[in-house]
C-alpha cells in the first residue's frame, strides 16, 4: 500500500481505464461461435443419418461401456413384450414417483415384482453352481433354464444377471437372439393363417381380422391368457383349400370366408374354456 | 507411518485397545470403547509425545449391529494421522461424551452426526439437526434407511436398474375376453 | 351503415374530427370571451408561470437525461470490466436503457401487504421530486437558467436535502427490515455528508459574496485558470467527496448496498415506483455532476476564450423568393449529390439504398453544419455545449469510480465525514477569510 | 393465531393483520445456545440473510441478531442444497461414487474427484502410474489456481468492487476451457478414475496451457493491482475477523484459512500424496490472521501453483495414464482415509468397504464446512457488513457445505 492516502485509488483508476480501450473478450455468441475443445462431452445425443433416421440400433454397447451408467437406454423389443432399460432411472417418472412415495413416507411398490410371474429361483441357482456361474457359458445356462421352466422366467434372467455379474443387456441379448429360446411360458400350440395371394383372394384377410379380434391380439404375438400364438404361414401347404388355417399343424378344413366369424368366435370360446 | 507410533500407542493405551494397532499406508488405527471415548481423545490430545491436536474430521458409521464415532487426527508433533474407532454404540440409543471441550470445531461435525445418524454427543451446546428440517424424524445415513433405489431393489433380489413391463401374467382371461361376442 | 365501411384509421377520424372540431370552438369562445382576463393573469404573476413552466420542462428533461446516464453506466462499466455491454438495440445498444425504462413502467406495481401504503406511494415521488427540483436553479447557460435565484445555492441544499426524507419514508413503510436499515443509513449518511458540502462552498461565497448559481459561474469567466478548483483545490475535493456521498455513488453506495441489504430502501418496491427511484439516483449524478461543473469548473465559461468575431452574416431578407427555393432545393441536390457516388462505387447498392444512404450524409453534413454555426454564431449554444461537456465528464468519473472500487464501510464513511472532511472545511473557511481579510477580494 | 389456518400470502381477499409478530412465530429452542440465540435484548432485532441474498455464495440462509448495524450473533441455517451424496454413494458402486462427488464443490470439483479416488486406491491397493500422478498434479494445480482467481473475484464482490469478477472469470474461464479440452467437460470434470486418469494429454490442452503460461502470472498480477494497493480494500479487511492459530487449530480449521493463521500445514507437504514431495514449492504462510491475510495468501498460493506446474510440464514421464484394473471393482474389506490439500483446505474421503461392489461407508469431509462455523465467532461484533468480508475471506462454498 503506497504512503501518499488515495494513491492506491488513483492506480486502481488507472488501470481501470486502461482496460477501457483494451480489445475486450465477450464472444458473440449466436454470431460466434464459442471455441469448444474437440473432446468436449457436452450433451450425449443420438445422431441420425441423411434420412432423418436414427442410427442407434440399440445394441447396448455405450450403456455397457460407460463407467459410471449415465447413459440411459431404453426401448422395447420387436416384438413389442419387454421394455429393456439400462441405465440411472431416477431421470425417469417411474422412479420420481418412487421418491415421491418415499418421501411421503408411503411403501414403495416395485414394479418388477409387482407384474412378472414369481418363479422359484432355486433350481437357477442350481444350474448356475453346475456351470460355475460362468458368464461366457451364457448359452449353455440357458438352455439348461430353459429346459427346467419350459421358457425364460424374467425372474430367473435377472438372478443369472445379479449372479454372474453380467449386465442384464446381455443375457437378454442372448436370450432374443437364440430362436430356440423363449420367453412366454409354454407356446407350444400356434394358429397359422395363410396369407398366399389366393387364400387371401378366397377371404384369408378377413379371418385374421376376426382372429385377431377374438383373441385380442395381434398376428405374431401369442394369445395373452393361453399357451396359444397367432401367426401367418410361411408358405401354402400342398393340396389344402384355400383360405387355409392351420392349427398345430392340422389344416382347418371346412372353412371359407362366410363362417369364419361364427368359426373364430367358436374356436376363441373354447380356448378361452 | 510410523512403527513407533504404533508402539507408543500399544504402549499408552495397553488394555484399552479393543484390538491391536492397525497400519496401512499413512494411517494409523485404533479401535477403543465406548466408555474410554472422552479419555483416549484427551490422553491423545494433550500427550506430549502424540499431541494429535488437530481434528480433521469426525463422523459416525453405522454397521447395521452397532454404531461407530470415528475420529481422524493429525499430529502437530510428527504430522502422523490417528484414526480412532468408538465402537459399541448402542444402535436404538446411542450416546457419547461430545468432543467439543478439545476441539469446539466438532460442535457442527457432531450436530451433522446427530442429523444422520441419531447419536446423541452429551456435552455439546447445540445439537439439533443441521441439513434436515426441524421436524424431520429419521436418521438417514442409517442402513435401515432405504433409497427408493433400494427398495425397488429389495424384493426381488436382482433386478437392477432393468425394470419390465409388459403382459400381466396374472390377469385372467375373462378380463381380457370381456369385449368378445362369443364368450 | 357508413361506419361498417369505414377502416379503422377512418373510424378514429370519425371520432376525432367532430371532438377537435367542438374543442376548437369552445377554446375559441373562451379565449374570445375571458382571453383579456387570462392574459392579464399570467401577466400579473409572471414569476409563478415561470416557475411553473420551468418545473415542466425540467421534468420533462430529467427522464431523457435519466436514460442517457443508465446507458452510459452500463456501457462504461462494461467496456472496462472487458464486456461490450448492451449493443443489441439501437446504435451500439443506445436505446436499451430506454426499453429498461419501459420494462419497468409495465411491470406488476405491487404493494406487499402490511406495507403503509400512503408513505409507501409517496416516498418515490418525494424522491423524484426532490432530485429533479434541484435542476431548476442549475445555470446550463447564463442565458438557459430556469431560476436564476439569488439564494440558489442555499435552494439547492435544501431541496436536495429533501430527497433523504423520500428515502427514510421508504424505508420505514416498506415493512422490511433491509429497507428500515437502508433508510436509515441513507438518512445518516445524507445528513452527515450535507455539511461537509454546505460548508465546503463557504469560501467560494466568501470570494463571490454571493448564493447565485449564475453570478457563481460569471465570476469565474476569464481563461480556465479562473476557476474556483484552482483558487479553493481542498474545497473542491471536499465538495466531490461529499456529493459522491450525497448521490450514493460508489464507494458511498451503503444505502443500497446489495451484497449487504439486499437493495436497501427500494428492497419491496417494483414496477414504476421502483423506476422513480432509479430515475432519480442518476438524476442526481446529473445534478451534481452539473453543479460541480457550474460552482468549480467554470460552469458555461469556456476553458480560454478565444473570440472569432464570425463575420458570417448572411441576409436572408436580401434573397427575397430564393430562400423558399433553396430550402426546398437544397436537401433533394444533397442527397443526389452524396448518393451517386455509393451508387456508382458499386453495383450490389441498390438504387433506393444509395438515396437512403445520400439522404443520411447529407442530414450528418448539414446538421454538423448547423451545430457549428450555432456554436460559433448563438453563445448559448456555445455555453451549452461547455457546460454539457464538463458536466458529463464528471459523469464518466462517477461510473469510472463505481467501476473501480470497492465500497467503503458504513462506520469508515461516517467517521471519515466527521473526523477529516468537517475540520478540513472548517479549515478551508478559515484560510478563505483570512485571506480575502488580508488581501481583499 | 393458534388453531387457525394460516392464510396464504398471495390471497388478495386476505387481510393482513398490520400486527408484526403475525410474521414471527417464535421457534421453541431445541438446545442451550439456540435459546440464548433467540433471546432478543433491548433494541435488537433479527435480520435474515438468505437463502435467496446476492452474497451467501450460494444457496445459503444466515439468521443475524443486530443491534443497529451491529452483529450481535449469528446463525447459519444450512441444508438448502442437501444431497444426500453419503447415501447416494453408498448405494452406487466405487465408480459411480466419484461421480457423485464431482458436482459437491464446484468451483474446485477435480479435489471432489481426487479424495475419494485415493480413498479407494488404498483400499484397492492401486498403484497409479508416474504419467497419471504427474497428470493428476498439474489438473489440480490449475483448478487450485481458477479457484482462487474466482475467489479474488468474490472477495471483491462481496465489498463491493464489481469489475475484478469480470476479471477473475476471464482467467478462470480460460483455464476452465483448458480443462474442458482435455477432460470434457468444464464444470464437473470427472476425470480421474480409479487407477489413473480418464484420457492422456492432447495437443488442444497442452496448447491452450502453453499459452495460458506464457502470460498468466503477468495477468493475475495485473488484476491484483486493482484490488491490493486499494486503501478501501485494504482498510475494510485489515485486522477484521482475526482468528489466532491457536483457535484455528481447535475449530479444526484447514487449509489457507490456517495458513494466514501462521500454522503452516498442507497436506502436500505434510502429508504427501501423489508426486508432490518430488516437487519444489513453497507452503506461504501469514502472521495476522485476518481476512487480509487469508486473501493474501491465496494470491500467494496461486503463484506457487503455477510454479509447480512448470515443474510438472518440465518432468512429465512417458508411459500409461491408468492402471490395469478388472472392470467390476470388489476390494477387501477395510478402511481407508484419502485427503487432498484443496483450495479451501483438506478435502478427505472416508470409506468403508464390506467386500461387495459398493463402499459401505462413505463419508466426505469438506472444509467449507468447517470454516462456515467460524463466521459466527469472527464477526460478533463487527458490523453487517463485516459479515460479507468475513464470509467471503472464508471462501465456502455451500455446496460442498451441504453435501
Amino acid at each position: 500500500m503506497p504512503r501518499i492516502p488515495g494513491a492506491g485509488l488513483l492506480s486502481g483508476m488507472r488501470l481501470t481505464l486502461t482496460r477501457f480501450f483494451q480489445p475486450k473478450r465477450t464472444v458473440m455468441y449466436p454470431e460466434a461461435k464459442p471455441d469448444i475443445a474437440p473432446r468436449n462431452r457436452g450433451r450425449l445425443e443420438l445422431v441420425t443419418d441423411e434420412h432423418g433416421t436414427l442410427k442407434c440400433e440399440t445394441c447396448f454397447q455405450c450403456a455397457q461401456a460407460c463407467p459410471i451408467e449415465c447413459i440411459d437406454m431404453g426401448g422395447t423389443d420387436t416384438k413389442g413384450r419387454f421394455a429393456v432399460h439400462w441405465g440411472p432411472a431416477e431421470q425417469y417418472a417411474e422412479r420420481r414417483e418412487e421418491s415421491a412415495m418415499r418421501r411421503s413416507g408411503r411403501t414403495v411398490p416395485d414394479a418388477a415384482a409387482a407384474t412378472g410371474a414369481r418363479v422359484n429361483t432355486a433350481k437357477v441357482d442350481e444350474i448356475l453352481e453346475a456351470h460355475d456361474y460362468d458368464p461366457h457359458h451364457m448359452l449353455a445356462i440357458l438352455e439348461a433354464i430353459q429346459a427346467t421352466y419350459g421358457h425364460l422366467p424374467v425372474d430367473a434372467l435377472k438372478r443369472v444377471s445379479r449372479a454372474t455379474g453380467a449386465w442384464y443387456a446381455m443375457v437378454y441379448g442372448t436370450a432374443t437372439f437364440y430362436k430356440h429360446l423363449a420367453f412366454e411360458p409354454g407356446v407350444t400350440r400356434s394358429i397359422a393363417v395363410c396369407r398366399c395371394a389366393n387364400c387371401l383372394v378366397a377371404g384369408a384377410g378377413s379371418v385374421m381380422g376376426t382372429l385377431s379380434y377374438e383373441f385380442g391380439t395381434e398376428f405374431g404375438r401369442a394369445i395373452p391368457w393361453s399357451n396359444l400364438r397367432l401367426e401367418s404361414l410361411p408358405s401354402h401347404l400342398p393340396d389344402a383349400p384355400s383360405p387355409l388355417v392351420v392349427i398345430d399343424g392340422e389344416p382347418q378344413r371346412d372353412l371359407n370366408a362366410k363362417n369364419a366369424a361364427s368359426w373364430a368366435a367358436a374356436l376363441a370360446g373354447r380356448y378361452a374354456a | 507411518m510410523d512403527r513407533r507410533l504404533a508402539l507408543l500407542l500399544a504402549e499408552t493405551f495397553g488394555e484399552r485397545l479393543l484390538t491391536p494397532v492397525r497400519q496401512r499406508y499413512d494411517e494409523t488405527e485404533i479401535r477403543i470403547a465406548l466408555a474410554d471415548a472422552t479419555d483416549v481423545l484427551r490422553v491423545v490430545h494433550d500427550d506430549p509425545a502424540l499431541r494429535f491436536s488437530m481434528l480433521i474430521d469426525l463422523c459416525g458409521v453405522d454397521t447395521g449391529e452397532e454404531m461407530h464415532v470415528v475420529y481422524h487426527l493429525s499430529s502437530s508433533l510428527s504430522g502422523d494421522w490417528l484414526r480412532i474407532i468408538v465402537a459399541g454404540l448402542d444402535r436404538t440409543a446411542p450416546r457419547i461424551a461430545s468432543a467439543t471441550f478439545l476441539w469446539p470445531g466438532a460442535e457442527w461435525m457432531e450436530r451433522e452426526t446427530y442429523d444422520m445418524f441419531g447419536i446423541i454427543f452429551e456435552g455439546n451446546r447445540d445439537l439439533r439437526r443441521i441439513y434436515m428440517p426441524d421436524d424431520y424424524r429419521s436418521f438417514p445415513l442409517r442402513k435401515d434407511f432405504y433409497l427408493a433405489d433400494d427398495a425397488s431393489r429389495s424384493p426381488a433380489a436382482g433386478v437392477r436398474n432393468m425394470e419390465r413391463v409388459g403382459t400381466p401374467a396374472d390377469a385372467t382371461a375373462a378380463t381380457l375376453l370381456r369385449k368378445s361376442p362369443g364368450a | 351503415m357508413v361506419w361498417n365501411r369505414l377502416t379503422p384509421a377512418g373510424r378514429a377520424l370519425a371520432v376525432l374530427l367532430p371532438i377537435l372540431a367542438i374543442g376548437g370552438a369552445a377554446t375559441t369562445l373562451l379565449l374570445a370571451t375571458f382571453g383579456g382576463v387570462i392574459v392579464a393573469t399570467i401577466g400579473a404573476n409572471l414569476p409563478i408561470v415561470r416557475f411553473l413552466a420551468a418545473s415542466v420542462i425540467t421534468f420533462l428533461i430529467s427522464v431523457p437525461v435519466a436514460f442517457l446516464l443508465i446507458y452510459m453506466e452500463m456501457k462504461i462499466i462494461a467496456l472496462m470490466n472487458l464486456r461490450i455491454g448492451p449493443d443489441r438495440i439501437g446504435p451500439a445498444g443506445a436505446v436499451m436503457s430506454v426499453v429498461h425504462g419501459l420494462k419497468v413502467l409495465m411491470k406488476e406495481d405491487y404493494t406487499p401487504p402490511s406495507v403503509d401504503v400512503p408513505v409507501f406511494t409517496l416516498a418515490p415521488v418525494v424522491v423524484y421530486l426532490a432530485s429533479f427540483m434541484t435542476l431548476l436553479v442549475i445555470p446550463f447557460a447564463p442565458e438557459l437558467t430556469s431560476m436564476g435565484f439569488e439564494l440558489g445555492l442555499l435552494y439547492f441544499f435544501a431541496i436536495g436535502g429533501l430527497g433523504v426524507v423520500g428515502l427514510m419514508m421508504a424505508g420505514w413503510s416498506s415493512f422490511n427490515k433491509y429497507s428500515l436499515l437502508g433508510g436509515i443509513r441513507a438518512a445518516a449518511q445524507a445528513i452527515s455528508y450535507e455539511i461537509p458540502l454546505t460548508l465546503s462552498v463557504v469560501g467560494i461565497v466568501i470570494l463571490t459574496g454571493t448564493l447565485s448559481l449564475p453570478k457563481i459561474v460569471a465570476a469565474q469567466d476569464g481563461s480556465f485558470l479562473d476557476w474556483f478548483i484552482f483558487r479553493q483545490p481542498l474545497a473542491a475535493i471536499i465538495f466531490f467527496i461529499a456529493i459522491t456521498a450525497e448521490a450514493n455513488r460508489t464507494p458511498f453506495d451503503n444505502t443500497e448496498a446489495d451484497q449487504e441489504i439486499v437493495a436497501g430502501f427500494a428492497t419491496e418496491y417494483s414496477g414504476m415506483r421502483f423506476g422513480f427511484f432509479f430515475f432519480a439516483e442518476y438524476v442526481n449524478v446529473f445534478i451534481v455532476s452539473a453543479l460541480f461543473s457550474a460552482v468549480f469548473l467554470g460552469g458555461s465559461n469556456p476553458p480560454i476564450h478565444i473570440d472569432l468575431h464570425p463575420q458570417i452574416l448572411v441576409d436572408l431578407g436580401a434573397l427575397g423568393i430564393g430562400l423558399p427555393l433553396i430550402a426546398g432545393l437544397a436537401p433533394v441536390v444533397g442527397t443526389l449529390l452524396f448518393a451517386a457516388p455509393l451508387w456508382f462505387a458499386s453495383t450490389r447498392i441498390k438504387g433506393w439504398q444509395a438515396l437512403v444512404g445520400g439522404f443520411l450524409i447529407f442530414g450528418g453534413l448539414s446538421t454538423a453544419a448547423v451545430g457549428i454555426w450555432a456554436f460559433v454564431m448563438l453563445p448559448p449554444v456555445a455555453s451549452l455545449i461547455w457546460f454539457l461537456i464538463k458536466t458529463f465528464t464528471l459523469v464518466f468519473t462517477f461510473v469510472w469510480m463505481r467501476g473501480t472500487l470497492p465500497r467503503a464501510r458504513i462506520d469508515q464513511l461516517m467517521g471519515f465525514a466527521w473526523k477529516w472532511l468537517l475540520p478540513a472545511s472548517l479549515l478551508n473557511i478559515f484560510a478563505t477569510a483570512a485571506a480575502v481579510l488580508v488581501a481583499g477580494r | 393465531m393458534a388453531g387457525q389456518m394460516r392464510p396464504s400470502l398471495d390471497d388478495p381477499r386476505v387481510a393482513i393483520p398490520a400486527d408484526s409478530s403475525w410474521y414471527e412465530p417464535a421457534p421453541t429452542p431445541k438446545t442451550e445456545r439456540q435459546a440464548e440465540f433467540l433471546t432478543l435484548r433491548e433494541g435488537e432485532m433479527f435480520v435474515n440473510m438468505g437463502p435467496q441474498h446476492p452474497s451467501t455464495h450460494g444457496v445459503l440462509r444466515v439468521i443475524i441478531k443486530v443491534n443497529g448495524e451491529k452483529v450481535v450473533d449469528l446463525d447459519p441455517v444450512l441444508g438448502y442444497l442437501h444431497r444426500g451424496v453419503e447415501k447416494l454413494c453408498e448405494n452406487a458402486d466405487y465408480h459411480q461414487a466419484i461421480c457423485y462427488t464431482d458436482p459437491l464443490e464446484y468451483v474446485s470439483s477435480l479435489f471432489c474427484e481426487a479424495a475419494p479416488v485415493a480413498a479407494f486406491e488404498k483400499l484397492m491397493d492401486v498403484d497409479v502410474p508416474r504419467r497419471a500422478q504427474y497428470i493428476r498434479v498439474l489438473t489440480m494445480e490449475l483448478n487450485r489456481i481458477a479457484s482462487h482467481t474466482l475467489f479474488q473475484g468474490w472477495m471483491a464482490l462481496d465489498l463491493g468492487g464489481i469489475t475484478p469478477i469480470l476479471w477473475s472469470f476471464i482467467e478462470r474461464d480460460e483455464i476452465v476451457d483448458m480443462l474442458a479440452a482435455l477432460t470434457g467437460q468444464k464444470l464437473l470434470y470427472n476425470y480421474y478414475r480409479i487407477g489413473g486418469v480418464n484420457g492422456d494429454l492432447n495437443h488442444e490442452f497442452m496448447s491452450r496451457l502453453g499459452t495460458w503460461m506464457s502470460r498468466a502470472a503477468a495477468q493475475i498480477d495485473s488484476n491484483l493491482a486493482l484490488i491490493n494497493e486499494n486503501e478501501i480494500f485494504v482498510r475494510r479487511t485489515r485486522g477484521l475477523g482475526v482468528l489466532d492459530a491457536k483457535t484455528a487449530l481447535k475449530m479444526g480449521v484447514t487449509g489457507p484459512n490456517l495458513r494466514a493463521s501462521g500454522v503452516p500445514f498442507d497436506l502436500r507437504r505434510d502429508r504427501p500424496y501423489l508426486v508432490y514431495p518430488e516437487l519444489e514449492f513453497d507452503v506461504p504462510t501469514r502472521d495476522e490472521g485476518d481476512s487480509l491475510a487469508r486473501y493474501l495468501v491465496r494470491m500467494d498460493e496461486i503463484k506457487q501453483s503455477i510454479r509447480i506446474i512448470d515443474q510438472v510440464l518440465h518432468e512429465m514421464p512417458d508411459g500409461p495414464v491408468m492402471a490395469k484394473l478388472p472392470r467390476l471393482l470388489r476390494p477387501r474389506p477395510g478402511r481407508a482415509f484419502g485427503a487432498v490439500e484443496g483450495p479451501r483446505g483438506v478435502y478427505g474421503t472416508y470409506a468403508i468397504s464390506d467386500g461387495s461392489d459398493q463402499p459401505f461407508r462413505m463419508r466426505i469431509h469438506d472444509p467449507s464446512f468447517v470454516h462456515l462455523q467460524l463466521v459466527g465467532p469472527l464477526t460478533k461484533g463487527n458490523l453487517i457488513a463485516d459479515t460479507m468480508a468475513v464470509m467471503a475471506s472464508l471462501d465456502p462454498v455451500m455446496g460442498g457445505v451441504d453435501k
